[in-house]
């Protein structure tokens, strides 16, 4: 039985990785895309915060693995029309838009689009570039094919033109194409579908509209790309002169009560923080000035990352609120503001960058709306605070910015976790085999032994059409291939990437007895695959094809060249024939695994992933060191849409200890962990009476939580009327709020964001506005004024901060230099501040001192780092693969992470990011066996002297000293092949498979096989 | 030395990000010389210096190496060990008396088209200027016909 | 600083005593060589022998190399602040273990006469020891004039004048691999034939790519003893690319050799905020 | 056989003459690094020639030259002229024994004749010098080698102070120095018999049997002690004057390649190493056995003579003062002992 498909709407970040994890749970995926190609905006941006990470570097591999995945079908230039049908069984309605080019035949070669004559904006680079009619959506589309723009290509239009079709070597171009309706039969289906950034009117009041030199950030971005429009030149839009005093202006459109996008778009402070670090990168001298309200800097990481750009000379903040933005003859803007004083400022800027901000775009709120599924007043996805993920119609999933404004780590989360849920629909509805086409053509082939023959190599050299023939003189190459030593044949193909071709290759390796396959032709990073099947069908192992790139990287960058360039694409095929001779028969391991779940810590976070994996049908142990479930969610009031928690967590504690999968240990400790991957052997021991339990598993999901700072500030732990917001919570929960309390002072920010923690606890903020309301609508009497550094009620929440300042709190900020003074008085606690405008020293007394102490990390998380070899931060919590692409990741396989022990997150993305952990658990769970990488590191113990210096080396803890044997072992299902430890050896004990060094040197000595030393000398005599 | 003179340069670049920037320009069509023969590696990590050493001991006349950005590495922090050999070895080869124009550190991420076409550009007009590599022996390469590709020093 | 007589002296007296009371089986120090003023390395195991070790003028061989003969064994060996951080160095590639080794490790060096890394030496107390010998100073330097090779003066073409004609006559007998603690490889780079990194050819080309990787795979470990250098029997200055190796790593990833039984070699570690110097703009 | 007479400039002049027919190759004294080298090279001014000690490299490079392209002409060398023949000037007894030794094992054996060596070796013609005095470490005598003349030269200097002696043994070379005054054979026989009385003899003194036993001595556990501080380099091997071990191996690439022939040494690890991995001497005492045995045991047995002449360039060369008179004192102090009372028993 094969698992019902999954539909996954948006192609962007969230929905390629929602598509990947539900393909990689074994779910069949109708991956939707409204674009011509994937990648949303992320593909966009040209940087990410906080690690000034490579967009595209990142993006790229994890689109082609999603896009090449055998479970996915993606369609893009697509939209979802209708949604029939219930969780389970729905019948989705796609319609696919024409583009008018056969994506079969389309080899994305361009030829068409030089051949153009119709110019218009760039969509994806907003507009800032010009495109033809017909076009690439971007330079690395995946897939890898033009779109014709109906709009304004002359020939569907007017009848005349046709010159894309005359270019096309293949004649991909059908004029003719029509919209194409289609019905597909899913079990659930995940809105990934993003969002719009603020534009036109809502920034008007910037002067968006007005003036050439106000862009958006979108649009900065791509000023700032490399691959942009001005290859990464900051210039200025009116005349393309350099910029060199830019203003960013911070919340534009986000945080405005008169406006419908009254809510925090949560990413606009940090990116524009970014952006301001790269403008430094590129223009040395540049003078930048951000004008902010509050610095919402609370994502793990971030608060270094502002302070890094603080301490930048000439990156200014300015907490100035913008009075006019006016342009002079000169196109220069003028930006008055008011500072802290009242006082007007005046400044002049060749840029100013507007800090828009996120919304669901209006055709995604409709077709909610049209679809049954609720949408809240500002048109994102109606979902609960503790059920983050889930939609109102049931089945329908929902992830990314659509839930509301959120980076791309959270993003990515949500997708994870998203399809966990999607995916457990498509568990519960299985269907027939036969029923599924993609789930068909999996049947294994027997390659044929090829060890013990001698090497015979086939080169085929591609056209490509004219692509590579109009260049390079491909009859010459071929000839002289056919010379090369171990070159048993070589052939000339107009198209090999064609069915036609591919199907010549297998008839050649059959005919001759071929051995080893020189493909020729285009890049290897998008048609490996391709060509390595075309092999496999023909009998022979995958890895014995090499491919050269002689298009990319040689017809299409020499094309005055010619003579240059077919030299060039001959070198570059006898090192690849050189290389072919030394490669091996390589296979992808089938390593077996137990299908039982770990997950340490018994907290929300621990409980809902243990929960999903056993949901999922793996049995799950779920281990706690205290005598309970619950974590510190036992003490919280209210979740921070400000409903009680309690139910919530009774719910969940009792289906955890009702489900027949889940096994718990209560007040038991981990005694030692063993294993990798697949493997992992625990053994606890009880608390109470030493007993020790041994279990075995193949994943283990770190969620440990996190605990309050244990400070003496503000006469914590020293006085009883100073207590912490969760000591508040717990007492408003039982009641115990003394009624003689008519005043109440909370401070913020206690051990956060200073010296020793440089980071931002996150949730403390809307956790005391939250409590404050709470007081506020049952005792509105009481006073209650909240001391804030900056108040960051992130996202939507900030919608309770508004509510708060309704209902009479005082916000009062204060600096870090001037922090306020607490002193006993009495009863009472005595507390002295600063008043920020009037810069006046109040005193006064309150009832009850509330401390929003920081979150920090776990003591137990130095010795859990050791055990599962996995890596800590600064600060002491655990330190995912990538901070922004795989955030429950860790680098070692098998492991995962989620909830506090990640960073401080409130409960309901705790939830979210569990989900997500459970889901890429399941990943590993749900398959059959572990597939190693082919392209492995290998050890030669004869020659390994067992200095251990692979070790140290290798970021995924996949090769080891073994000292019995005196000699470093791979465990291949942990290595990624990266050969990281294959340059270290000094003894060359270590190999990677693919990569040996004896084929690159093979290959080097082939492409400089025209050069030979004058090694000939000399009987050891030399007269000088 | 004469002007027509045409380097070849052994080019290794990273899968992931110079690679990908390499198949980019091309898409994009930006020319550049045809002087590099690239060797493509998993991560700059996997380089070993000794490939380098032997590129010029099998008669590169320069190297060029491109990897993922420091932070960039597909592979965590391959780069990164890969920067502290490739300095090491620069200053060796340096001292040795190799000239710097030969050696061609960079980083490439996989949207630097455009980069990567200037950065050919640069290596290619560093190691022109610098003339043919004449072996360590400095007497020259001999094509295979067996006559001396380069003069004396 | 302790005179070379007082030293010998005092290392007899403690080969004597722990051979006496069993702790050690052996001991590996210097001993007087066949020929005039030379020294032998000198393997005693009975306690009578201990009046044959000296410590002289001439005292150059690395000792520690030794060591891998006796792996699991209970030896002690006289470790020259030199030696002692290559000891340190094989602790730390767990290639030795710290319980099987003494180390008589000499405080103070007086230095090798000859032996021109002496003169650059920095590092005069031995850096893990057992018995200390001699007496700890503080003195950075010796009081011998620092030899004049200023390479840095030199220009490329001059500097690589210079190598060809020191690789020239190199004929590759390998003693100064075999003299070098750092090279323990079970088979060398220059006896691979899968791939063939070096030709065998004794040839310039082949000769240079010889000391070249070599020296690449000195960086980081090696300790600028000058051994090598010395073993050389045709006067080659084979230290020079090692010595560069070292300094460079001083100089910018402000890294010392072997100060630490526990240190990760240079090259198996990185700071995100490594030096690019040397990379192209 | 003819004896001649000269003075250092007549032969400087008659060199001079001959050096348009033949290649000449002398020992010279070089300049390398920090140390001064004699060594044998192939020279264009004479005046370079370097006879006042014992080179510290043997002329075996000249005849049989670290390594040669297989069928192609050994030399590379730009003084060296393929056509003429080569005029192998001042080698010392030790060493034309050497080379006696090695055209044992390339040339005599018919069997086994190597070709290139031998067509190199036709091509030399060895002038041979007296030893005046003893060297630093050598002890030909102690083998039984006079130091003062050797019979396989067909030609022979004698030098005193500013006179040469000249003793051509064989008809064919005396036309070469036919512009030369002819010699005395009675004060060259006192100049021999002053020399021999002279020459102090060598303080080392050796008693072992020749061939050594194999059986009694190879299992000995000599050789662990004896091979202790060696380093496993080639030194001792590369400066032997009758160390002839080689090997094959390519140079070049798949579309062009060059075989070769060059020097092995049986001190490397990697020497007798199987293609299989196997290594049936995979420790430094079994190599240095090999060395030994092979020198005093295995040549002596399958050939006239010994493997070693006594030059004692080992032992100056040695980086760690490995000392082969020691080792054959080991060996002498063995036999007597043990190995010689097995041989009663």
């Amino acid at each position: 039985m094969a698992k019902k498909p999954v539909m996954v709407l948006g192609g962007g970040i969230a929905g390629v990785q929602a598509a990947t994890d539900l393909a990689e749970m074994g779910i069949p995926v109708y991956l939707i895309e409204k674009s011509p190609a994937l990648g949303g905006k992320m593909a966009q941006l040209d940087k990410t915060f906080p690690t000034n990470d490579c967009s595209t570097c990142i993006l790229a591999p994890k689109i082609s693995d999603c896009y090449n995945h055998e479970l996915v079908t993606t369609y893009t230039y697509t939209e979802l029309e209708n949604l029939k049908g219930i969780s389970g069984n729905f019948t989705a309605t796609i319609k696919q838009k024409p583009r008018y080019v056969d994506v079969d035949l389309c080899t994305g070669c361009a030829e068409c689009i030089e051949n153009c004559p119709v110019k218009v904006d760039d969509g994806f680079n907003q507009g800032i570039d010009i495109r033809k009619a017909v076009f690439k959506y971007q330079e690395q589309a995946v897939p890898n094919v033009v779109t014709i723009d109906a709009k304004h290509c002359l020939m569907i239009n007017k009848g005349v033109c046709g010159l894309c079709l005359k270019n096309c070597d293949k004649d991909a171009i059908n004029y003719d194409q029509k919209p194409k309706t289609e019905d597909l039969e899913v079990a659930s289906v995940i809105f990934a579908a993003g969002y719009d950034a603020f534009e036109g009117n809502i920034v008007s009041e910037y002067g968006y509209l007005n003036y050439d030199n106000v862009i958006t950030s979108l649009e900065y971005e791509r000023y700032l790309s490399a691959s942009g429009p001005t290859g990464g030149h900051v210039v200025r839009p009116s005349d393309g002169k350099d910029a060199k005093k830019i203003a960013f202006l911070h919340c534009a459109g986000s945080r405005d009560i008169r406006s419908d996008t009254n809510y925090c778009s949560s990413v606009c402070c940090m990116y524009s923080i970014k952006q301001s670090i790269i403008t430094k990168e590129h223009i040395k001298d540049a003078n930048l000035d951000l004008y902010y309200m509050d610095i919402r800097s609370f994502g793990k990481g971030f608060e270094r990352y502002y302070n890094m750009a603080d301490d930048t000379e000439g990156i200014n903040f300015k907490r100035n609120r913008i009075a006019s933005i006016e342009d002079d003859e000169d196109n220069r803007i003028l930006i008055k503001s008011l500072d802290d004083d009242d006082n007007i400022i005046s400044d002049q800027y060749d840029l100013v960058i507007l800090a828009v901000g996120l919304k669901p775009s209006k055709e995604v709120s409709e077709m909610m709306k049209r679809l049954k599924i609720r949408v809240n007043k500002f048109g994102f996805a109606d979902v609960e605070e503790l059920n983050p993920l889930k939609t109102s119609r049931d089945g329908v999933y929902a992830c990314g910015v659509i839930t509301g404004p959120k980076d791309i780590p959270e993003s990515v989360i949500q997708a994870s976790g998203a399809a966990v849920m999607a995916g457990e629909k498509a568990y519960q509805n299985e269907i027939d085999d036969s029923e599924l086409e993609i789930v068909n053509n999996k049947e294994k082939k027997e390659y044929r032994f090829v060890e013990n023959e001698r090497v015979k190599t086939g080169v085929f050299v591609c056209d490509c059409g004219t692509n590579i023939a109009g260049v390079v003189d491909v009859p010459s190459v071929t000839e002289r291939a056919k010379e090369l030593p171990f070159v048993e044949h070589a052939e000339e193909v107009k198209y090999l990437c064609s069915s036609d071709g591919q199907e010549l290759i297998s008839k050649r390796i059959e005919e001759k007895g071929l051995n080893r396959i020189v493909v020729a032709s285009c890049t290897p990073r998008t048609h490996e695959p391709l060509f390595r099947k075309a092999v496999e069908r023909a009998g022979l192992n995958p890895y014995l094809m090499i491919m050269t790139n002689i298009r990319d990287q040689d017809s299409w960058v020499h094309r005055e060249e010619k003579e240059k360039a077919t030299e060039k694409a001959f070198d570059l095929i006898k090192g690849a024939a050189a290389k072919a001779k030394s490669v091996k028969t390589l296979n992808r391991e089938k390593i077996e695994k137990i299908d039982n779940a770990f997950v340490i810590g018994g907290g929300v976070s621990g409980m809902t992933s243990a929960l999903q994996i056993a949901e999922l049908g793996f049995k799950t142990y779920l281990i706690e060191k205290e005598k309970i479930l619950g974590g510190k969610a036992n003490q919280l009031l209210l979740s921070m849409d400000g409903k009680p928690v309690k139910n919530y967590l009774d719910d969940l504690k009792q289906k955890v200890e009702s489900n027949p999968n889940l096994t718990v240990y209560t007040d038991h400790s981990i005694e030692s962990i063993e294993g990798y991957v697949g493997n992992y052997k625990f053994k606890l021991k009880s608390n109470q009476n030493d007993e020790t339990t041994e279990l075995e598993g193949g994943v283990v999901i770190v969620a440990t939580g996190a605990k309050e700072l244990i400070t003496d500030q503000y006469l914590a732990d020293q006085n009883k009327n100073v207590i912490s917001q969760l000591d508040l919570e717990e007492k408003l929960k039982e009641n115990k709020l003394d009624q003689s309390i008519k005043d109440i002072t909370m401070i913020q920010c206690v051990g956060s964001r200073e010296e020793g923690r440089e980071y931002c606890s996150r949730l403390c903020c809307t956790q005391a506005v939250n409590n404050a309301i709470f007081i506020k609508e049952r005792y509105p009497d009481l006073n209650i004024r909240i001391l804030y550094r900056e108040i960051r009620t992130y996202g939507l929440y900030e919608d309770k901060y508004r509510k708060a300042r309704e209902l009479g709190v005082d916000f009062i900020r204060y600096e870090v230099e001037d922090k306020p003074k607490v002193t006993e008085n009495g009863n009472k606690i005595s507390v002295q501040y600063t008043e920020p405008i009037t810069k006046k020293h109040i005193k006064t007394d309150t009832d009850l001192l509330v401390l929003a102490k920081a979150i920090t990390a776990q003591d137990s998380n130095q010795t859990l780092s050791k055990a599962l070899k996995v890596p800590l931060n600064e600060d002491k919590f655990f330190l995912e693969a990538h901070v922004k692409l795989r955030p429950v990741d860790f680098a070692t396989d098998g492991v995962f992470l989620t909830g506090l022990a990640h960073g401080p997150k409130n409960l309901g993305e705790s939830v979210a990011q569990s989900r997500a952990a459970a889901s890429r658990a399941a990943a590993v769970l749900s398959k059959e066996f572990l597939l190693t990488e082919a392209m492995v590191s290998t050890v030669n113990s004869n020659l390994c002297s067992a200095c251990g210096t692979c070790e140290d080396v290798c970021a995924f803890k996949a090769i080891e000293v073994n000292y019995d044997k005196q000699t470093a072992e791979v465990n291949t299902v942990l290595c990624k092949g990266c050969g990281n430890c294959v340059s270290v050896c000094r003894s060359h004990a270590v190999e990677l498979e693919g990569f040996t060094n004896q084929q690159i040197v093979d290959e080097l000595s082939a492409l400089f096989s025209d050069r030979k030393s004058n090694n000939q000398k000399v009987g050891g005599i030399i007269n000088e | 030395m004469s002007n027509d003179f045409e380097p070849k340069i052994a080019a290794f670049l990273c899968t992931w990000c110079s690679y990908a920037a390499a198949d980019l320009a091309g898409s994009s069509r930006i020319q550049y010389p045809p002087n590099i023969r690239v060797v493509r590696v998993p991560c700059t990590g996997r380089m070993d210096p000794f490939l380098l050493i032997k590129a010029f001991n099998m008669g590169a006349d320069g190297i060029l190496v491109s990897g993922c950005h420091p932070g960039d590495c597909h592979y965590l922090d391959g780069n990164l060990y890969a920067r502290r050999k490739f300095v090491m070895l620069n200053e060796l080869m340096q001292f040795a008396g190799v000239k710097k124009e030969r050696l061609n550190f960079t980083w490439c991420s996989a949207s630097e088209g455009k980069r990567f076409a200037d950065v050919v550009n640069k290596a290619v007009k560093r190691v022109k200027s610098v003339g043919p590599w004449q072996g360590f022996d400095g007497k020259g390469f001999q094509s295979k016909e067996g006559e001396l590709i380069s003069e004396e020093l | 600083m302790k005179n070379y007589d007082q030293i010998t002296e005092e290392i007899r007296k403690i080969a004597k005593k722990i051979l006496n009371d069993k702790t050690v089986d052996k001991v590996i120090g210097f001993g007087l060589g066949t020929i005039n003023q030379e020294i032998t390395p000198l393997f005693i195991s009975k306690a009578e022998g201990a009046k044959k070790l000296v410590f002289n003028k001439n005292s150059h061989m690395s000792l520690a190399k030794y060591l891998l003969n006796y792996k699991n064994e209970d030896v002690a060996i006289v470790a020259k602040p030199c030696d002692s951080r290559a000891i340190n160095t094989y602790l730390s590639e767990k290639i030795i273990n710290r319980n099987d080794i003494k180390v008589i490790g000499i405080q103070g060096c007086p230095g090798i006469e000859g032996n021109t890394a002496c003169l650059e030496c920095e590092v005069r107390n031995a850096v893990i020891s057992d018995y200390d010998v001699g007496e700890k100073i503080s003195k950075k330097k010796t009081n011998q004039l620092k030899e004049e090779k200023d390479f840095d003066s030199l220009s490329p073409e001059e500097r690589f004048k210079y190598f060809r004609n020191e690789f020239e006559r190199c004929t590759r007998c390998y003693a100064c691999r075999e003299a070098c603690y750092v090279c323990y490889c079970k088979e060398c780079f220059t006896e691979s034939n899968q791939p063939e990194w070096l030709n065998k050819s004794v040839s310039l080309n082949e000769n240079f790519t010889y000391h070249l990787m070599r020296a690449m795979h000195m960086a980081g470990r090696c300790v600028n003893c000058g051994a090598c250098e010395l073993a050389c029997p045709e006067g080659i200055d084979v230290r020079a690319l090692a010595a560069k190796m070292y300094n460079t790593a001083t100089e910018i990833f402000d890294y010392k050799v072997g100060m630490d039984q526990k240190q990760k070699t240079l090259l198996a570690e990185y700071d995100v905020h490594d030096s690019e110097k040397g990379f192209m703009e | 056989m003819m004896i001649k007479k000269a003075d250092q400039e007549s032969i400087l002049k008659l060199l001079n003459n001959l050096k348009n027919d033949y290649n000449i190759a002398a020992p010279v004294l070089l300049k390398k690094g920090k140390k001064e080298i004699v060594e044998y090279v192939f020279i264009d001014d004479l005046n370079d020639i370097y006879l006042d000690r014992q080179p510290d490299s043997s002329p075996k490079n000249i005849v049989f030259p670290q390594n040669s392209a297989i069928g192609k002409d050994y030399s590379g060398d730009k003084l060296y002229d393929p056509e003429k023949k080569t005029i192998l000037w001042g080698v010392r007894s030790c060493d034309i024994e050497a080379i006696k030794t090695i055209d044992q094992v390339f040339i005599e054996d018919e069997m086994y004749t190597d070709q290139s060596y031998k067509a190199n070796r036709d091509k030399t013609i060895i002038v041979g010098l007296s030893c005046e005095e003893r060297e630093k470490n050598c002890f030909c005598d102690a083998l039984g080698f006079n130091p003062i003349e050797s019979d396989y030269a067909p030609i022979y200097l004698f030098i005193k102070e500013d006179q040469y002696y000249i003793k051509i043994k064989e008809k064919e070379y005396e036309s070469l120095f036919s512009s030369l005054f002819d010699g005395d054979q009675t004060e060259l026989n006192e100049l021999l018999k002053l020399r021999e009385k002279d020459f102090n003899s060598s303080e080392f003194e050796i008693d072992i049997p020749i061939p050594l036993p194999e059986k009694d001595i190879f299992e000995a556990e000599i050789w662990d002690e004896m091979s202790e501080k060696c380093l496993s380099c080639g030194v001792c091997t590369y400066y032997c004057p009758t160390c002839y071990c080689f090997n094959f191996f390519w140079d070049g690439n798949d579309h062009d390649s060059t075989r070769y022939k060059n020097w092995d040494s049986c001190m490397f690890t990697t020497y007798s190493a199987h293609a299989s991995g196997h290594n049936p001497r995979d420790s430094k005492d079994k190599r240095y056995r090999n060395r030994i045995m092979h020198k005093f045991s295995y040549h002596p047995f399958n050939y006239e003579g010994l493997g070693c002449v006594g030059c004692g360039r080992c032992i100056s060369r040695c980086p760690v003062n490995l000392d082969i008179r020691e080792a054959l004192k080991l060996t002498e102090k063995y036999l007597q002992t043990k190995g010689g009372a097995k041989k009663d028993g």
